[in-house]
């Protein structure tokens, strides 16, 4: 499987997702600028952490606006995996990829530490390698990943089993403990945590790894049926 | 504002205006005899920040040749922009540390975050990749809003700055006391990591070669900031403001990614970062290294605000911005990969033979000095030193018994000092894991990073008791060092070497002076002893408001190496049965220590003693046990004593107990802050082997499964408490206080 | 040219964390009468001048400038300035 | 009841990154009009009236609202709505 890991201006846990899908998990991946990019020849498309233009009008609003997700979105609707984290998965909610919005921590400062998550939905391309209600840890490193929808978004999140990831204890005030979603369709997950820094033990957690391979094995899965 | 209008050179001299530029009588003597001539207004401009304390290092210069900085494994000693150490596999570690004291407290946001900045950028000019960076703070109590507002906003700059530059935070010290009310300390440290063959140098060799500006235009900001730095901070601090200058991470991080991309380009002759005194400064010393001059044309040079003068434009301190010096010819290749991020890269001058610093704006020429003027041949002073009154009294008062009777009281009071207590609140607004190296975060003795693609990994600590420094410069200097080097051993590591930052009051105070000179000698002492040279450093002198200075504070920042990442120990006990260990032995020391603090409110008597040999002998046996597999955890004592090591031992987690058996009188057993003392736990099979190899171990106890501190004198229990209570205590301390 | 002013505030309903931060600071300040406090930001543009400017910075703000799923704003279309 | 508005802006010659960003932002999505942007915030009190009002908001803005080393404030009173 091949990955591409888009670099935006400010982008910083670029070389930490490669780094993870490449000597980790053992993957084909590719760095790729956002500029004169083409997506084509990719299989899963990842969205890294970071500063993107610096967060300085809005958490990846200005990431959002480039030309390249306008390809992440055409690779979307074929039914590839996305996966954006932290950074990543604030520029997929500018985007409108997902829906909400993350807005700034409860207690307003920037936070870093192991969080507690509980797997809610482990029937996904991203999560069937988990158990259903399994706890992992993941470390979170946010300012703005306090997860915000409308009531009626959050219904709909609920009733398509939308939500991946909920917080044990929640630490910044996203709604419904919420850490990870998916959209409708079920390839698009955006996630505050970071599973690529949760890819070996030696680090702290290696409960991340899983996620990852899971996208591969569903994706060789589904490659193999349909090209069968 | 600033004088725009040029003010005339015989102006300059007969109403003294050099005096508020920061110049003496008979440096402006100086600088008529270097130029033959009178200076004009920029070039009086560029000799007083250049020969600043900030640039020029003069008064602190001679105590600095003092510093061991040569082993065989240093390839870069002081006087670069950092100090590079080998570490095998053809790779190095490149690492200083810098203080932005000044700036924090009159803006404590921009000015703690624009020091992360300019740390960050002498360790990627060298070509090193910024891998890690630490911190060490010093504040006033907790106890005004003054205080707690700079102590919050200092975090949250440092915070803003590092977590968007992406260079995790891995560490740092915090201590609180009353010398630094109106004068706290800021001083960060970055580490990077580098190949030899892609080791830059500042210099500006080739005559004919091209100089490139890159990144940031050039504003009004930080003008005078170097002199600033370098001087008394006045009562009203704010007519100082506007010499405060905004960082921009963003554009740093985008510099970083540019610069690192450009050293494998053969094109690139030489890279410095403009830090104090900008322009003036890289240029300058750029061209002075290479033995050749230099020509700037300043309309070339990006500029932010309109009608900036030559003299602003050379002075500015401006962020975010660096000096390149280019193969003729091959501009273009350089400056394309600038534009690629974003970055403006444009020429503004070459390198010449004569070696004279030339600046020209609108055809004219605005200044013309020789350029060893500015760097090398600076005036260096030697200032008188004496002994500090205080010393004396100190000594006769010597090691005064204390005495507590509830020790379980005395050790949850001091849990909760400040400066004892948890961190946590600091250091998790800190992105402490990006990189993903990060194997040991802030919260153990020593911060460890691995190296990928190795088995290897890298240990850091800042340390400085400045309390013990107070009271007696040259046994406190030696302690720092000391102290250092156990954080580095207790986590598995060997030291390799050391950045001071050297942070005192006003230098032209002989006991200040003094106080300078004998730390300096009992930190030389150490570093020789304990076999770890002095790579880089910085100075920061004038900490003193109100005629009163600071603690000396030489803060020591070092750096080990664990041959193998199987090396790597906890400070924390790590298993119910283990046995716990001391090393070393306790005597009653009380002079600067958080129980003299609690229970007298001041600091007198002795610092704690120290024997170099006794400490060097017990870091190396102990580091030998943990090499062989020996040792569970390891956490070195200091600050609390047995007591506080005790607790903080038991703080992960895993929420274990221990059962520990004391002899003697228990205040000090518990409390004293004897040196060259470590606090270790080791498996039960391993006894007979760890006490062969580490002589002064003494057996004290055992870790328990019951989550309580037991300690024991002769039968009694002198002390039982749950160490879940304990850790609410220590843990809720300080966001207590800012409430 | 003209300077064109953007305001920008959290919708009704939506939290504002800092807000609340503020007013209950100026409560412990002495300031009681500080009933509630919200947080906006403003942008100033220097534009130049031209046809259908104000619908052209209505879409700025519903492309870039504001996030609708949480974000109100308004447009102060200024007074063209000649220079 | 009183709705006060501070707007405070960062001083004349301060870098003012955000705006900078949002300035090429906006240009590189076709807005080539936009010369310039600057961002500033504005917080708007809920306050119960009394007298020295005015001096009292400046009083919060100088030891809270506004850093004065960096940034300018000015103060808008509204007009008192009687609920
Ligand atoms: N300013 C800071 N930034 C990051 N980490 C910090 C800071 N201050 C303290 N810490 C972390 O808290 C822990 C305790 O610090 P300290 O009491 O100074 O340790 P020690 O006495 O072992 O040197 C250390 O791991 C340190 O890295
Ligand atoms: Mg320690």
């Amino acid at each position: 499987m091949k990955f591409a890991v888009i670099v935006f201006p400010g982008s910083n846990c670029d070389h930490d997702m490669y780094h993870a899908v490449k000597e980790i998990l053992g993957e084909e991946v590719d760095l790729v600028w956002y500029q004169n990019s083409n997506l084509e020849n990719y299989d899963g498309i990842l969205l890294p952490g970071g500063f993107s233009y610096g967060d300085y009008l809005r958490s990846g609003a200005v990431a959002a606006t480039s030309d390249v997700m306008n390809q992440v979105k055409v690779h979307a609707t074929k039914g590839k995996p996305v996966l954006g984290v932290c950074n990543g998965f604030q520029i997929l909610t500018e985007a409108g990829l997902l829906p909400g919005a993350l807005m700034r921590n409860k207690k307003l400062s920037f936070m870093c530490h192991q969080e507690e998550l509980l797997v809610e939905n482990n029937e996904t391309m991203f999560t069937s390698g988990y158990g259903k209600g399994e706890i992992v840890r993941f470390p979170i490193a946010h300012g703005e990943g306090n997860y915000y929808c409308d009531p009626e978004t959050l219904s709909s999140l609920k009733a398509n089993n939308q939500i991946l990831f909920t917080y044990q204890n929640n630490p910044n005030g996203s709604v419904e403990n919420i850490a990870g979603i998916i959209n409708k369709e079920g390839n698009v997950l955006g996630m505050m945590p970071h599973p690529e820094r949760a890819v070996e033990a030696l680090l702290g957690s290696n409960d991340g790894l899983k996620l990852f391979q899971s996208i591969v094995k569903n994706w060789r899965e589904s490659y193999y049926v349909t090209n069968a | 504002m600033l004088q725009t209008h040029e003010i005339s050179p015989e102006q300059i001299e007969t109403e003294k205006l050099y005096q508020g530029m920061g110049l003496s009588d008979s440096e402006f003597e100086m600088v008529k005899t270097i130029l033959g001539r009178l200076p004009n207004f920029t070039e009086t401009g560029i000799f007083s920040v250049m020969w600043s304390e900030h640039c020029s290092y003069k008064t602190s210069k001679p105590l600095l040749k003092k510093f061991p900085t040569k082993a065989p494994h240093v390839l870069q000693g002081p006087g670069e922009g950092a100090g590079i150490i080998d570490i095998g596999d053809n790779q190095a570690v490149v690492f200083k540390i810098e203080s932005h004291n000044h700036p924090s407290a009159v803006e404590p946001y921009q000015g703690a975050a624009t020091g992360v900045g300019g740390i960050i950028r002498d360790v990627f000019s060298m070509g090193a990749r910024p891998i890690a960076l630490m911190n060490s703070l010093r504040f006033g109590n907790l106890t005004t809003d003054r205080v707690k507002y700079l102590f919050s906003e200092v975090v949250n700059g440092i915070a803003g700055y590092g977590n968007c530059v992406g260079v995790p935070t891995v560490g740092g010290e915090v201590q609180f006391d009353d010398s630094y009310e109106d004068n706290p300390l800021v001083n960060a440290m970055c580490i990077g990591l580098i190949n030899h063959d892609d080791i830059q140098n500042g210099i500006a060799a080739g005559i004919g070669n091209t100089v490139i500006y890159a990144g940031a235009p050039t504003g009004r900001d930080g003008i005078h900031g170097a002199t600033f730095a370098s001087d008394d901070l006045a009562d009203d601090a704010a007519k100082d403001r506007p010499a405060v200058q905004v960082g921009d991470p963003f554009m740093e991080k985008l510099l970083i990614e540019a610069c690192l991309e450009v050293i494998h380009s053969d094109a690139l002759v030489g890279m410095q970062d403009m830090g104090a005194a900008g322009l003036t400064s890289s240029a300058s010393e750029m061209a002075s290294k290479a033995g050749t001059g230099m020509h700037m044309n300043l309309d070339l040079v990006p500029q932010r605000e309109e009608n900036m003068s030559a003299y602003e434009l050379m002075l500015s301190e401006s962020q975010e911005r660096m000096l390149l010096v280019v193969k003729k010819g091959r501009e273009q290749e350089i400056i394309e990969v600038f534009e690629r991020y974003g970055l403006s890269a444009v020429a503004v001058g070459h390198v010449i033979e004569e070696k004279v610093f030339r600046i020209t704006q609108n055809g004219e020429v605005k200044a013309e000095i020789p350029v060893d003027a500015l760097a090398e041949e600076a005036p260096v002073y030697h200032l008188p030193s004496q002994e500090a009154k205080y010393y004396q009294e100190f000594q006769k008062i010597g090691n005064k018994l204390l005495k507590v009777a509830n020790y379980g009281g005395v050790l949850k009071q001091l849990l909760q000092q400040p400066t004892i207590a948890s961190k946590e609140w600091v250091y998790d607004q800190y992105d402490s894991m990006v990189q993903t190296n990060t194997v040991t975060g802030p919260g153990s003795d020593a911060a460890v990073v691995r190296i990928k693609g190795t088995n290897k990994s890298l240990a850091i600590t800042t340390d400085c008791n400045s309390r013990y420094i107070y009271l007696d410069p040259e046994t406190g200097g030696k302690i720092a060092v000391a102290e250092a080097a156990r954080n580095i051993v207790c986590s598995g590591a060997r030291p390799l070497g050391l950045t001071d930052g050297l942070n005192f009051g006003n230098p032209t105070n002989p006991e200040v002076f003094w106080q300078m000179e004998k730390s300096v000698e009992g930190m030389s002492a150490a570093c020789l002893a304990l076999g770890t040279p002095v790579i880089s450093g910085n100075v920061s002198l004038y900490n003193q408001s109100k005629g009163k200075a600071i603690f000396p504070t030489p803060i020591v920042g070092m750096v080990g190496l664990h041959e193998s990442t199987d090396h790597i120990t906890p400070s924390f006990f790590q298993e119910a049965g283990d046995l716990v260990y001391m090393i070393g032995e306790t005597r009653p020391e009380f002079g600067g220590s958080e129980l003299q603090n609690v229970l007298e409110g001041r600091y007198q008597g002795k610092a704690p003693a120290i024997d170099l040999e006794v400490e060097a002998k017990r870091q190396n046996q102990l580091l030998h046990a943990i090499q062989q597999g020996l040792v569970n955890s390891a956490h070195d004592l200091a600050e609390g004593g047995l007591g506080v090591a005790l607790a903080e031992s038991l703080f992960a987690d895993s929420l274990l107990g221990a059962d520990i058996q004391v002899a003697g009188d228990a205040t000090v057993e518990l409390f004293s802050e004897t040196q060259s003392r470590f606090l270790v736990s080791v498996k039960v099979e391993q006894q007979e082997a760890f006490e062969k190899v580490v002589e002064d171990a003494i057996a004290i106890g055992v870790v328990t499964a019951d989550g309580k501190l037991t300690i024991r004198n002769k039968d009694d229990i002198i002390l039982s408490e749950e160490v879940e209570e304990l850790v609410n205590l220590w843990k809720g301390a300080i966001p207590c206080l800012l409430k | 040219m003209r300077k064109v002013t953007v305001f920008i505030t959290l919708k009704q309903g939506v939290l504002d964390p800092q807000g609340k931060q503020i007013q209950e600071s100026l409560n412990a300040l002495g300031y009681k009468e500080i009933q509630e406090a919200r947080v906006g930001k403003y942008i100033e543009l220097q534009v130049e001048d031209g046809p259908n400017l104000e619908a052209r910075v209505r879409e700025m703000c519903d492309k870039l400038l504001a996030n609708p799923v949480i974000e109100d704003y308004h447009v102060d279309m200024g007074e063209a300035v000649h220079s």
